[in-house]
C-alpha cells in the first residue's frame, strides 16, 4: 500500500518475423518481396537493352543466358510476383481513394475493375505489337 | 512521480465517465486559472456512458415545447421528481446538446443538416437526439477528446478513489489507488465532485459494465451523506436474456413490437392502449405500447410470465422483440448495433428473426442527494450523473433522459465547484494525514487478512441474488426484509474476505473486494427503502401495497448511514410547483384524449 | 517546418512507380524472358538482333522514352518498398542509409537505363 | 442444464508480474459452453479457480474497449471471441503485443494516450471562443459520411498489437490515433486541419506507415485505419507539392 513502487514492465514485439505468424502477414510480405523481383527484373532488361547495341553473338550469348531452363525458373516466379503486385496494387485503391457521390462512397468494384480492364487492355496491345514485328 | 509529490487540485473530479468529463470542462473553460484532477478507475473511454445506446432528449423541434418536456418527465417520473429541478433541466438541455454538437458528436441529421429526432418511450412528442445507436459513445469519446486539450486538466487514470477526505465539515479530496503501482495516496482539492455512475452491478441480470459498482455512491454514503430514492431501480424492459446486453429502446421507438409466445402484442392487455397495425403510418405512436415507459413494460413482462405467456430458454423467460418489418436498410441505418449485438450475443438477425428479450436491471433513480445545484450536504462535494439524485428522474426515468443529465447537472456540478473552490483555503493536509493513515490501515486490513473466509466473487455472487430475489421488479415486506437480513450477513462475512491476491501492482482482487464492500452498503441502503416505502410507485412495486399513495409517500426516501453501519431512512417532499400529481395515463386514454384534440 | 517530412517526394514516385509495375512488368517478364525461352517464334523474332527485331521495338524515340520511364519508375518503386519493408525486418540501420542506399541505388540505375536508350 | 459430463476447454494464460525475471503460461481447465466467449472464460477463472488472474474489462458487449488480448496469437476483443471458434482447445490468451505488459493481461497505455492527445482529436474552430451556442453547426448526412467510419474507433488498440510498424517503432503515432486524427480533418465542422497538419506530416506520422493493412482486418468497428492513413498520404503529398510548387496558394 505505501512500501515501495515496483513496476517492471515487459516489452513484446511481434517481432520482426511477423510476416511469419498469420497468412495475411505473409501475402502482405509476398507483395513487399514481389519489389527485388520487379527491380531485378529492370536490371535484366536494362543488360538486354544495352547488349542489343552490341555484336549479335554478344547479344544472342545474353539472351542464351536470359533464357536457360534456370533463369526460365526465375522468370516464373517473377511473373509470379508481378502478377501479385499488380492484384494487390490495384485491390488497395478503394482504400487509398474515397470517391464519393451524392454522399455515398462509390463501391470498391469501381475501382478496380477498371484497372484491371486497363491492364487487360495495356498488356494485349504490347502482345500484338511484339507478335506483329516478330512475325513480320 | 516521486512518494513525496503532494497531489493537490483546485477541483477534483471522481469519475471521467459523461458527467465527470462535462464537469471538468466546464471548470476548465470558464475558470482556465484553476486546476482540475480527474480520478477515475478505468481510463475515461471506457467509462459506462460508452454503453448508452439509444439518445439524448431535448427540445430543439418547433412542434416541441418545454412545457411538454417536462410534463413527459414528471408523469413519467409517477410524480416523484422535484419540478423545479425537471423545469430547470428541460430548459438548459438544448443550450449543453448543441455545445455536444461543437465539439464534434456526430448526430445523425436530417437532409437539411439539421440534427435529426426520433421517438422515445414516455415521450410525446420525438426529440431525441441520436447518433445511430451509438450515442453513448459518440458522447463518451466527444467529450473525452475535447477535454484533452486543456492543459489545466491533469487526469488520474486507473486510480481507483477509496474515501472522501473530511475537515471542518468540508469535503477536501479523496484517497486513490494507483492501480499501476497500489500506492495509496491522498489527492486535496478545495471541492470535489462525484461522477462515479450507477450500482446495477448489484444486482445478477444488469446492462450494466462491470465497473459500475456505484464506489462513488458509497463514499459519500460514509462521509454522512444521504442517499435519496434507492429502491427506485430501473428495470430495462429489453435486454438479451444470459448477458442482460441491451437492446436500446430505439428498436422500439423506430417502430419494433413486442410478442408473447402466442404472437400477441400483450401490452394491449396493460392499459398500454390499442395496437396499431404496423403497416398503419402512425405506428409506432407515442406513449402508448412499445413506446410506454419502462418500468409499466417490464411489469407488464412478469405478469406475462406469471400467465406461461413467455418462452423459456436456458437463461429464463423472455419475449420477443420484433423489427423485422422495419427492413434490412433502415436496421442498418438507424440501428446498426442492435443488429451487431443481435448476431453476436444473441445469434439471431433481427433482420429475419425476432430477438429474445427480458427486462434487466438497467439504471438507478436514486442516488447521492443533490439539490437543483448539484451539491450535497456536505459543503464542498457536489454530484452529477447516474450516481446522483436530483431528482428529475423520480421513481422513473424516461428513455434518452439521463445522457442529457449528464452534462446539464455535469456542466452545473462543475461551475458550483469551481466557485466554491475559488473562496475555499487550500485542503489542511495536516490535519487529514491521519485519515490518509486509517483509510490505508482499513485497506491494508482487507489485503492481509488471514485466509479462512469466503472469496468476493462468492459474496458477490449471494448478494445479487439475494438482491433479484426480494428486491427485483416485484416486492413484498417478507421478501424485502429476508433480503436485507442475507445483506447483513454478507456484511458480516465481509469481515473475514480471503483475497487470492496480496501483491500490490493491479490487484484487480483487491479492488473487487472494495468494490463488494461498497455494494453491500448500497445493497443495505436500497432494502431499507424499500421496505420502508410501502406503496407502489414507477418502478417500485409492491404486491403488498399496489397503490400510489400520495399521502403518505409523495416523498423523497433519504438513507443516511448509522453509527452502526446500518441505513435509517426518512423521507422529504417532493417539490411541486405546477403539475398537482395526476393518475398516469398512457396508451388508451392518450390515444382518445388525441382523437379529441384533433377533431 | 519542424519534423516536416520529404517523404511525399518518395511516396508519390513509389505510387506512380506502383501502376507501372502493375500495368508492365508481368508483360514485360513475359516478352524478355519466357516468350522467347519457350521458343515462341513471334516473341524470338522481335527479339532478335538487328533492325527487323529488337530494333524495330525500339528505333522510336518515343518508345524508348516511355521504355525509360516505365524501367526508372519502377526501380524508385523497387527501391522505396525494400527500404520499408527492411525496417519493418527490424533492420536497425540509419533513416539517412537506408534512403541514400535505397534511392540511390534506384537513382543510378535510372542514370543507366537513360544512357543506354538515349546511346541505342 | 445438461446433466452430460461437462466437456473443458485448456486455457493457457499468459502470466507476468514486476518481480518475476521471466512470464509463464499458466494452464486453467474452464468448462465448455457454446455461447461463451473468452472473457467468460477469465472471469470463471478469476471466480472460481485464481482470483490473481489480472486483466481489463467492463462492457462485455464490444464497445468500451478494454478487453483486448491476443487470442491465439490474433488480437481480439475477449468479449467477442467465442469459444466455439477456438474448439477444441487449448486457447492461449496473452497480452496485446507491441505493449508494455504491466502484469498478466495488462498493457500500458501511455504512450497510447500521448499519440492521442499529439493528434489534437477535438473540434477547432476559428471562431472558437465566440461560440454562442444558439443552434447547431449544419451538417448534411452526405457530410457526415465522409468521416463518420473513423469516428468508430472505441480506441480498444486491436489494431496496434496487429502493427509491424509499431512492433519497431515506439514513436509512430499508429492507425487508431491517426483515423482519429482523419475523422477531425474530414469533418466539415472542424478547421483544425493547418494545426494538426505538423504531427501528421511527420515521418512518425502517416509515413512511416507501410501499408500492411492488418489494423483494418483485425479492427473490430471496421474503422479501416489503413485506408485513413493512405487517404492522409493522398492529401499530404499533394499539400506538399502545392507547397514546393505554389507556396503563394498556402495560407501562413
Amino acid at each position: 500500500m505505501d512500501g515501495e513502487v515496483l513496476t517492471q514492465p515487459l516489452f513484446r514485439s511481434l517481432g520482426w518475423t511477423w510476416w511469419t505468424k498469420r497468412p495475411s502477414y505473409l501475402l502482405v510480405f509476398l507483395r513487399e518481396s514481389s519489389s527485388v523481383f520487379i527491380a531485378v527484373q529492370v536490371v535484366l532488361v536494362l543488360v538486354l537493352l544495352h547488349k542489343a547495341g552490341q555484336p549479335a553473338a554478344d547479344y544472342q550469348a545474353y539472351l542464351d543466358f536470359l533464357w536457360n531452363p534456370g533463369m526460365v525458373v526465375f522468370h516464373v516466379v517473377s511473373i509470379v510476383f508481378a502478377l501479385w503486385h499488380t492484384y494487390t496494387w490495384f485491390n488497395l485503391l478503394p482504400q487509398t481513394v474515397a470517391i464519393r457521390i451524392r454522399g455515398r462512397r462509390i463501391p470498391g468494384l469501381l475501382l478496380v475493375a477498371p484497372q484491371f480492364g486497363g491492364w487487360a487492355v495495356v498488356t494485349g496491345l504490347i502482345i500484338a505489337w511484339v507478335w506483329w514485328v516478330g512475325a513480320a | 512521480m516521486s512518494a513525496v509529490d503532494q497531489l493537490q487540485h483546485d477541483v477534483l473530479v471522481i469519475g471521467g465517465g459523461g458527467a465527470g468529463l462535462r464537469a471538468a470542462i466546464a471548470v476548465a473553460q470558464e475558470h482556465p486559472d484553476l486546476s482540475i484532477g480527474i480520478v477515475s478507475k478505468v481510463y475515461p473511454m471506457r467509462s459506462h456512458t460508452v454503453a448508452a445506446e439509444g439518445g439524448m432528449a431535448a427540445v430543439i423541434k418547433d412542434n416541441d415545447s418545454a412545457e411538454d418536456h417536462i410534463y413527459d418527465t414528471i408523469s413519467g417520473s409517477d410524480w416523484l421528481a422535484d419540478q423545479d429541478a425537471v423545469e430547470m433541466f428541460v430548459e438548459e438541455a438544448p443550450r449543453e446538446l448543441i455545445q455536444l454538437e461543437h465539439w464534434g458528436c456526430p448526430w445523425s441529421r436530417e437532409a437539411t443538416g439539421h440534427v435529426a429526432v426520433r421517438p422515445f418511450g414516455g415521450m410525446k412528442i420525438q426529440r431525441t437526439w441520436f447518433a445511430t445507436d451509438k450515442t453513448g459513445f459518440h458522447v463518451l469519446h466527444s467529450l473525452f477528446q475535447t477535454c484533452l486539450q486543456f492543459p489545466s486538466i491533469t487526469r488520474y487514470d486507473e486510480w481507483f478513489a477509496t474515501k472522501l477526505l473530511v475537515d471542518d465539515g468540508r469535503c477536501q479530496g479523496c484517497t486513490a489507488i494507483e492501480l499501476r503501482t497500489g500506492q495509496l495516496r491522498p489527492i486535496y482539492a478545495k471541492s470535489v465532485i462525484i461522477a462515479t455512475g450507477g450500482a446495477g452491478r448489484i444486482f445478477p441480470f444488469t446492462t450494466n459494465g462491470a465497473i459500475k459498482t456505484g464506489d462513488g455512491l458509497a463514499m459519500a454514503y460514509r462521509a454522512g451523506v444521504a442517499l435519496k430514492d434507492m429502491e427506485f431501480v430501473q428495470y430495462h424492459p429489453t435486454g438479451l436474456p444470459g448477458t442482460g446486453i441491451l437492446i436500446t429502446e430505439a428498436s422500439r421507438g423506430e417502430g419494433g413490437v413486442l410478442r408473447n409466445n402466442k404472437g400477441e402484442r400483450y401490452l394491449a392487455d396493460y392499459d398500454l392502449g390499442e395496437p396499431l397495425p404496423l403497416d398503419d403510418p402512425r405506428h409506432p405512436q407515442l406513449r402508448t405500447m412499445e413506446l410506454g415507459p419502462r418500468d409499466r413494460l417490464s411489469q407488464a413482462f412478469i405478469k406475462e410470465q406469471e400467465k406461461g405467456n413467455t418462452y423459456s430458454g436456458p437463461y429464463g423467460s423472455y419475449v420477443h422483440l420484433d423489427i423485422q418489418h422495419l427492413g434490412e436498410h433502415r436496421i442498418d441505418t438507424k440501428l446498426p448495433f442492435v443488429r451487431e449485438l443481435a448476431r453476436n450475443y444473441g445469434g439471431i438477425d433481427p433482420v429475419t428473426e425476432s430477438i429474445p428479450v427480458r427486462p434487466v436491471v438497467h439504471y438507478m433513480m436514486g442516488g447521492i442527494d443533490t439539490d437543483i445545484e448539484a451539491a450535497t450536504s456536505l459543503p464542498g462535494l457536489y454530484a452529477a450523473g447516474e450516481c446522483a439524485c436530483v431528482s428529475i428522474n423520480g421513481a422513473n426515468r424516461l428513455g434518452s433522459n439521463s445522457l442529457t443529465e449528464l452534462v446539464v447537472f455535469g456542466a452545473r456540478a462543475g461551475r458550483n465547484a469551481a466557485q466554491f473552490a475559488s473562496a475555499s483555503d487550500p485542503a489542511a493536509v495536516d490535519r487529514l494525514e491521519s485519515q490518509v493513515d486509517e483509510e490505508r490501515a482499513r485497506i491494508r486490513r482487507i489485503l492481509e487478512q488471514p485466509s479462512g473466509g469466503d472469496r468476493v466473487a462468492e459474496l458477490r455472487r449471494e448478494m445479487t441474488t439475494t438482491m433479484e430475489e426480494g428486491a427485483g421488479i416485484y416486492r413484498t415486506q417478507e421478501g424485502i426484509e429476508q433480503t436485507y437480513d442475507t445483506l447483513s450477513d454478507l456484511r458480516e462475512r465481509f469481515g473475514s474476505v480471503d483475497l487470492d491476491d496480496r501483491t500490490n501492482v493491479y490487484n484487480t482482487d483487491l479492488i473487487s473486494a472494495l468494490e463488494l464492500d461498497y455494494m453491500l452498503d448500497l445493497s443495505l441502503a436500497l432494502a431499507a427503502s424499500a421496505r420502508d416505502r410501502t406503496e407502489s410507485r414507477g418502478s417500485h412495486q409492491r404486491t403488498d401495497h399496489p397503490d400510489r399513495d400520495d399521502d403518505q409517500f409523495l416523498k423523497h426516501s433519504l438513507a443516511m448511514r448509522g453509527d452502526d453501519g446500518t441505513p435509517e431512512v426518512s423521507f422529504r417532499d417532493v417539490v411541486i410547483t405546477k403539475w398537482p400529481p395526476g393518475s398516469r395515463t398512457y396508451g388508451s386514454s392518450e390515444q382518445a384524449k388525441a382523437a379529441t384534440t384533433e377533431s | 517546418m519542424r519534423g516536416r517530412s520529404h517523404e511525399p517526394i518518395f511516396w508519390s514516385i513509389f505510387g506512380m512507380g506502383g501502376v507501372i509495375a502493375a500495368m508492365f512488368i508481368p508483360v514485360m517478364i513475359f516478352v524478355t524472358g519466357i516468350g522467347g525461352a519457350a521458343g515462341w517464334d513471334a516473341v524470338t523474332g522481335a527479339l532478335a538482333h538487328g533492325e527487323d527485331g529488337i530494333g524495330a521495338l525500339l528505333n522510336h524515340a518515343p518508345v524508348r522514352a516511355v521504355l525509360g520511364l516505365i524501367m526508372a519508375l519502377a526501380s524508385v518503386h523497387a527501391a522505396h518498398r525494400i527500404r520499408h519493408t527492411l525496417i519493418d525486418l527490424h533492420v536497425h540501420a540509419p533513416p539517412a542509409v537506408l534512403i541514400v542506399a535505397s534511392y540511390g541505388a534506384a537513382a543510378i540505375l535510372s542514370a543507366l537505363i537513360a544512357i543506354v536508350l538515349a546511346l541505342f | 442444464m445438461s446433466t452430460a459430463i461437462e466437456t473443458m476447454v485448456k486455457f493457457e494464460v499468459f502470466r507476468y508480474q514486476p518481480d518475476w525475471d521471466e512470464p509463464t503460461y499458466q494452464v486453467y481447465d474452464v468448462p465448455y459452453h457454446e455461447d461463451w466467449v473468452v472473457l467468460d472464460a477469465l472471469n470463471y477463472i478469476k471466480d472460481t479457480i485464481d482470483g490473481t488472474l489480472t486483466y481489463r474489462w467492463s462492457c462485455r458487449m464490444g464497445v468500451c474497449g478494454s478487453c483486448g488480448a491476443m487470442v491465439n496469437g490474433y488480437p481480439k476483443l475477449t468479449c467477442a471471441a467465442f469459444l466455439s471458434e477456438y474448439m477444441p482447445g487449448p486457447i492461449r490468451v496473452e497480452p496485446l503485443v507491441n505493449f508494455n505488459v504491466e502484469r498478466d493481461l495488462v498493457t500500458n497505455l501511455e504512450g497510447f494516450m500521448d499519440k492521442l492527445e499529439s493528434v489534437q482529436p477535438w473540434i477547432i474552430r476559428d471562431d472558437g471562443a465566440t461560440d454562442e451556442l444558439k443552434s447547431e453547426y449544419l451538417q448534411t448526412p452526405a457530410q457526415h459520411a465522409v468521416y463518420q467510419q473513423f469516428s468508430m474507433c472505441i480506441n480498444c488498440l486491436l489494431c496496434y498489437a496487429a502493427c509491424p510498424v509499431s512492433s519497431h517503432s515506439d514513436e509512430f503515432i499508429g492507425p487508431a490515433a491517426l483515423a482519429l486524427a482523419q475523422r477531425y480533418n474530414l469533418d466539415s465542422r472542424d478547421e483544425g486541419v493547418e494545426q494538426r497538419r505538423d504531427v501528421i506530416l511527420k515521418d512518425e506520422g502517416i509515413w512511416e506507415c507501410s501499408f500492411v493493412g492488418e489494423c483494418s482486418a483485425v479492427c473490430p468497428k471496421h474503422v479501416d485505419p489503413a485506408g485513413a492513413i493512405q487517404q492522409a498520404k493522398m492529401t499530404g503529398a499533394i499539400d506538399y507539392y502545392r507547397r514546393l510548387l505554389m507556396p503563394w496558394t498556402v495560407k501562413s
